[in-house]
């Protein structure tokens, strides 16, 4: 039985959230990975959204990050500056989730701009709450397909920063959280080393390094022991499919 | 005495040209029925300010009300792009838009501090990114007691904020549940204050639970009774959010013709808000179901 | 899992000889079943943190627990004097008690800073007044924007917290309505949160209405279910203040044999709360009437 | 038919309340002049107190600031960083009562220690909110009895500013509100000179000159025309004594 990339996607995030953790969630696959792990190995994950809604239990598949269903049945809702000051300045964010345009060699990700700030040939929505994720979550998960264009060797903007900002490493800047410690893509997984750069770590089945080297636009180094990423299981792909995303609004390709 | 107006009258006599006008509301009661009637009443050279521009400001810089931009996030949540604005931003674009942008979080504490009447409101935040050295207002200060460096934004007191709610009393005692964003901080902020309200109550519906009550009516100035008035946002308890509507706008907003035609026939070419709900063939397919709570006792 | 546990091993794990404390709740909802089973436990060299120290610390203060006292007003409300703190304080009392004293609003802003964990608070206070000269702890920070000097406070961050509450979960998702003080801010202010509750409720009922959440289960360590623990404070909906009491409380603490004689009777001579109950004679002359708001709806 | 000072006192302070106003109310005579106005001439006043209960119409006299009457059928129940923020830093509270044990020539108020700080020799409540109350609410009243000890020259401590602090004004510190514009005795009302200092400015019925000097601790200055004022009306007795204190807990004396 065949999946999609994006389902893969799904799952590969999924695995990444232990029972109990708290994450702020994002729409789409992040939002599916959640719930597929609050599904079957995480009944106790908590979902938070920026738009207030902590331990949210959508009935539906929530279209928005303020959808209604997030607050229904939800454990508690806060005004937003709560959200930022008591819950992710505050250091209760386990995981926080990111995805962008363009993503560094480092880490880092640009949701503001492609071009020049001024005079953009692609203006991006901008930070949300990116910017403040990046720098407070204990850990961020990055979900994104790659390419070339947006895998670039330096991002236009840094919106949210990575492991080193123009040289400098995050802990010399004074940034409570650990950053991106995966980054998830349609192919493979790519992880920090030591310094901070983002290297080869695992590849989906059936996909060579090189088909992975091929969608991004620095030299990709490679862990020495490249890791092999299992396929969806029987139950994944039916929870996915049959229950948390039925219209596959964001399962498609 | 009563503060209860028609939205015509309140956005004529409270928003004037050159505004700062903060129109709140997290993607949760977004008050489309008040940027209809700014549209219709053209008002000009407005500062608009929200932390998500979302579907109504880009209706609103298409229809030439907008001088400048002040936000955090500008798409279509989970259907796309704002294309009015992007149109006024890019580099093959008309423009100009003047834009100041922030994070979330920034936005949340300018109106922390607009609320508070502080000048500044502080954060751990910006470090390693970009923002400040495209938005000179992001800076820091120094902690008196550990003497590390903090982010610090400037407080945003609007000229007017619009808030949409699902009740008021005449006196504009407004309550919210559901998501809260930042209204209660936005109204606090603000100089004028413009409630409008999915119901009308009675002063004992507040007063019989007063943990509801977001905002106080002493700093309300005019309360509008305007069911629907967020659609196609949402207002919880009320009617759901019209996700078609929103993925819809992308075909509409990347024709600036569509947009045109948009704005004359569901703007420009109905007087208020009943007529756009009519021309709209009528929202009840988007009414709430019934999921109400427990009451809680307040004797002693 | 659940974290519900009895008040003596709640405190037993949670507070230790040395931390600083608080137990908040302005007037409304102050956890003296906690605060006795500390004085029961004999805790020692605490600081005690409060806005208002009300009866349950000058008790604590009486039983030797406090080493410290971090507060902004120190009286019994419309009864008279903490004596117990006087003579702790005063010229020719036994003391000593070390003093860090603020105003309310000073309190509010240590606590709403460590609830944000940053390291100050700013705010335009303390001009002309004689605290920053007794309290070196209260500073100034000039502000970024328009170089004016505001005042600010040291962040507080206790090492626990305990809340009295309506209701909450087991895993301690906690509602709260009527005064809410600044319950909220020291519970996420905290690094250890113990929540008491009159009533242990099903998840449901907090899922049925979250806005009426005010501490998120995932900041708290333990549940204790202790009806009339609030006692002779009040809780909304539950149970009247013990005015008499409070103005009983003059005569005692003034006299410290009574005051001996009290904590022996009331709280080393019973085991737990319900024996205070009974040693009170019971308290249902104090159970609140009813006054049942209306339920909104959360349905979409 | 007579009455007491206190309700006197209570009367004179509900005159300086407008309908309408908002007032940061304490508990004992501010509380029943603030009720006194609210059942006579301001019924649209909006009592709030640090507590947070705004809008109160409590059915009983309330023995504390924080008492359950306060909240039951109140307009609006909010925290009190939003009572300290969003209501008095904000400007939006138009009276605030003030008293204390020593209230000087310059209306600065003392409610922390008699003595030195350190070795006081009688250590009072201190401040509560009543710091931020003088430097924000737009106008003070303050409601004490005349005592020398209680009047002094100058306070032990200034818990609560005046209108001129060793030595400087108000203004020059930069405090928003206006200060102490009233100072509502058993025997007189005091009103603050162009310099900031109280003078005596009206008296009540069969109240001589003298009889406040004597209870005060500095050379006190009239007035060239001082002003008579008029005793409680036959219904604000009643309302004092049958309606809003019965037991008369704060009307005694």
């Amino acid at each position: 039985m065949t999946y999609s990339p994006a389902e893969l996607m799904a799952c590969v995030a999924a695995r990444e959230l232990r029972d109990g953790e708290v994450v702020f969630v994002g729409i789409g696959l992040p939002n599916l990975a959640c719930n597929l792990a609050r599904a079957t190995h995480a009944p106790g994950l908590v979902l938070i959204y920026e738009s207030g809604a902590v331990g949210a239990v959508p009935e539906r598949l929530p279209v928005s990050i303020g959808d209604p269903s997030l607050v229904t049945g939800s454990l508690m809702v806060c005004g937003m500056a709560d959200v930022f000051q008591s819950f992710l300045q505050n250091g209760r964010i386990e995981v926080g989730f990111l995805g962008g345009a363009q993503i560094d060699r480092w880490g880092n990700i640009n949701t503001t701009v492609v071009g020049t700030y001024d005079r953009p040939t692609v203006r991006l929505p901008g930070s949300g709450g990116a910017a403040e994720i990046a720098v407070h979550a204990r850990r961020t998960l990055v979900v994104s397909r790659l390419s070339r264009r947006g895998f670039p060797e330096a991002v236009d903007f840094i919106t949210s920063p990575g492991h080193r900002m123009r040289g400098r490493p995050r802990r010399e800047l004074g940034m409570p959280g650990a950053g991106p410690v995966k980054v998830v893509t349609d192919k493979a997984i790519l992880e920090p080393d030591e310094s901070g750069e983002l290297v080869l770590s695992a590849l989906y089945p059936g996909v060579e390094p090189d088909d992975v080297r091929a969608g991004v636009g620095w030299r990709l180094r490679s862990r020495d022991n490249l890791a092999a990423v299992a396929p969806p299981s029987e139950r994944d792909r039916h929870l996915l499919r049959d229950g948390l995303d039925p219209q596959r609004l964001f399962l498609k390709a | 005495m009563s503060k209860v107006t028609s939205m015509t009258s309140a956005i004529a006599s409270h928003v004037r040209d050159g505004d700062t006008l903060v129109i709140e509301g997290f993607t949760h009661l977004i008050c489309f029925a008040a940027g209809h009637e700014i549209i219709r009443q053209r008002k000009r050279d407005l500062t608009l300010c929200r932390l998500t521009p979302d579907l109504i400001y880009d209706q609103m810089i298409a229809a030439g009300c907008a001088k400048k931009l002040v936000f955090s996030w500008a798409g279509n949540p989970g259907a796309g792009s704002l294309h009015a604005f992007r149109r006024a931003v890019e580099q093959d674009g008309g423009g100009p838009l003047e834009l100041e942008e922030y994070s979330h979080f920034g936005m949340v504490g300018r109106l922390s501090a607009g609320a508070a009447r502080l000048p500044f409101w502080t954060m751990r935040n910006y470090m390693g990114t970009d923002l400040p050295a495209v938005n000179p207002l992001i800076r820091s200060v120094i902690c008196p007691y550990t003497g590390e460096a903090l982010a610090t934004v400037p407080a945003l007191n609007p000229d007017v904020t619009i808030v949409h709610a699902q009740r008021a009393d005449a006196d504009g005692n407004t309550q919210i549940w559901g998501l809260l964003g930042v209204q209660k901080e936005a109204a606090f902020a603000s100089r004028r204050v413009i409630v409008v309200v999915e119901e009308l109550v009675d002063q004992s519906v507040i007063r019989a639970d007063p943990n509801r009550t977001i905002i106080p009516g002493m700093i309300v100035d005019a309360v509008v009774v305007e069911p629907w008035g967020a659609h196609p946002s949402f207002a919880q308890g009320y009617y759901d959010r019209d996700n078609a509507f929103y993925v819809g706008w992308e075909a509409i907003s990347r024709d600036p013709a569509a947009l045109e035609r948009y704005l004359d026939e569901f703007v420009h070419g109905v007087g208020d808000r009943a007529g756009y709900v009519r021309k709209c063939g009528g929202l009840e397919r988007l009414r709430a179901s019934s999921r109400v709570c427990a009451g809680v006792n307040y004797g002693y």
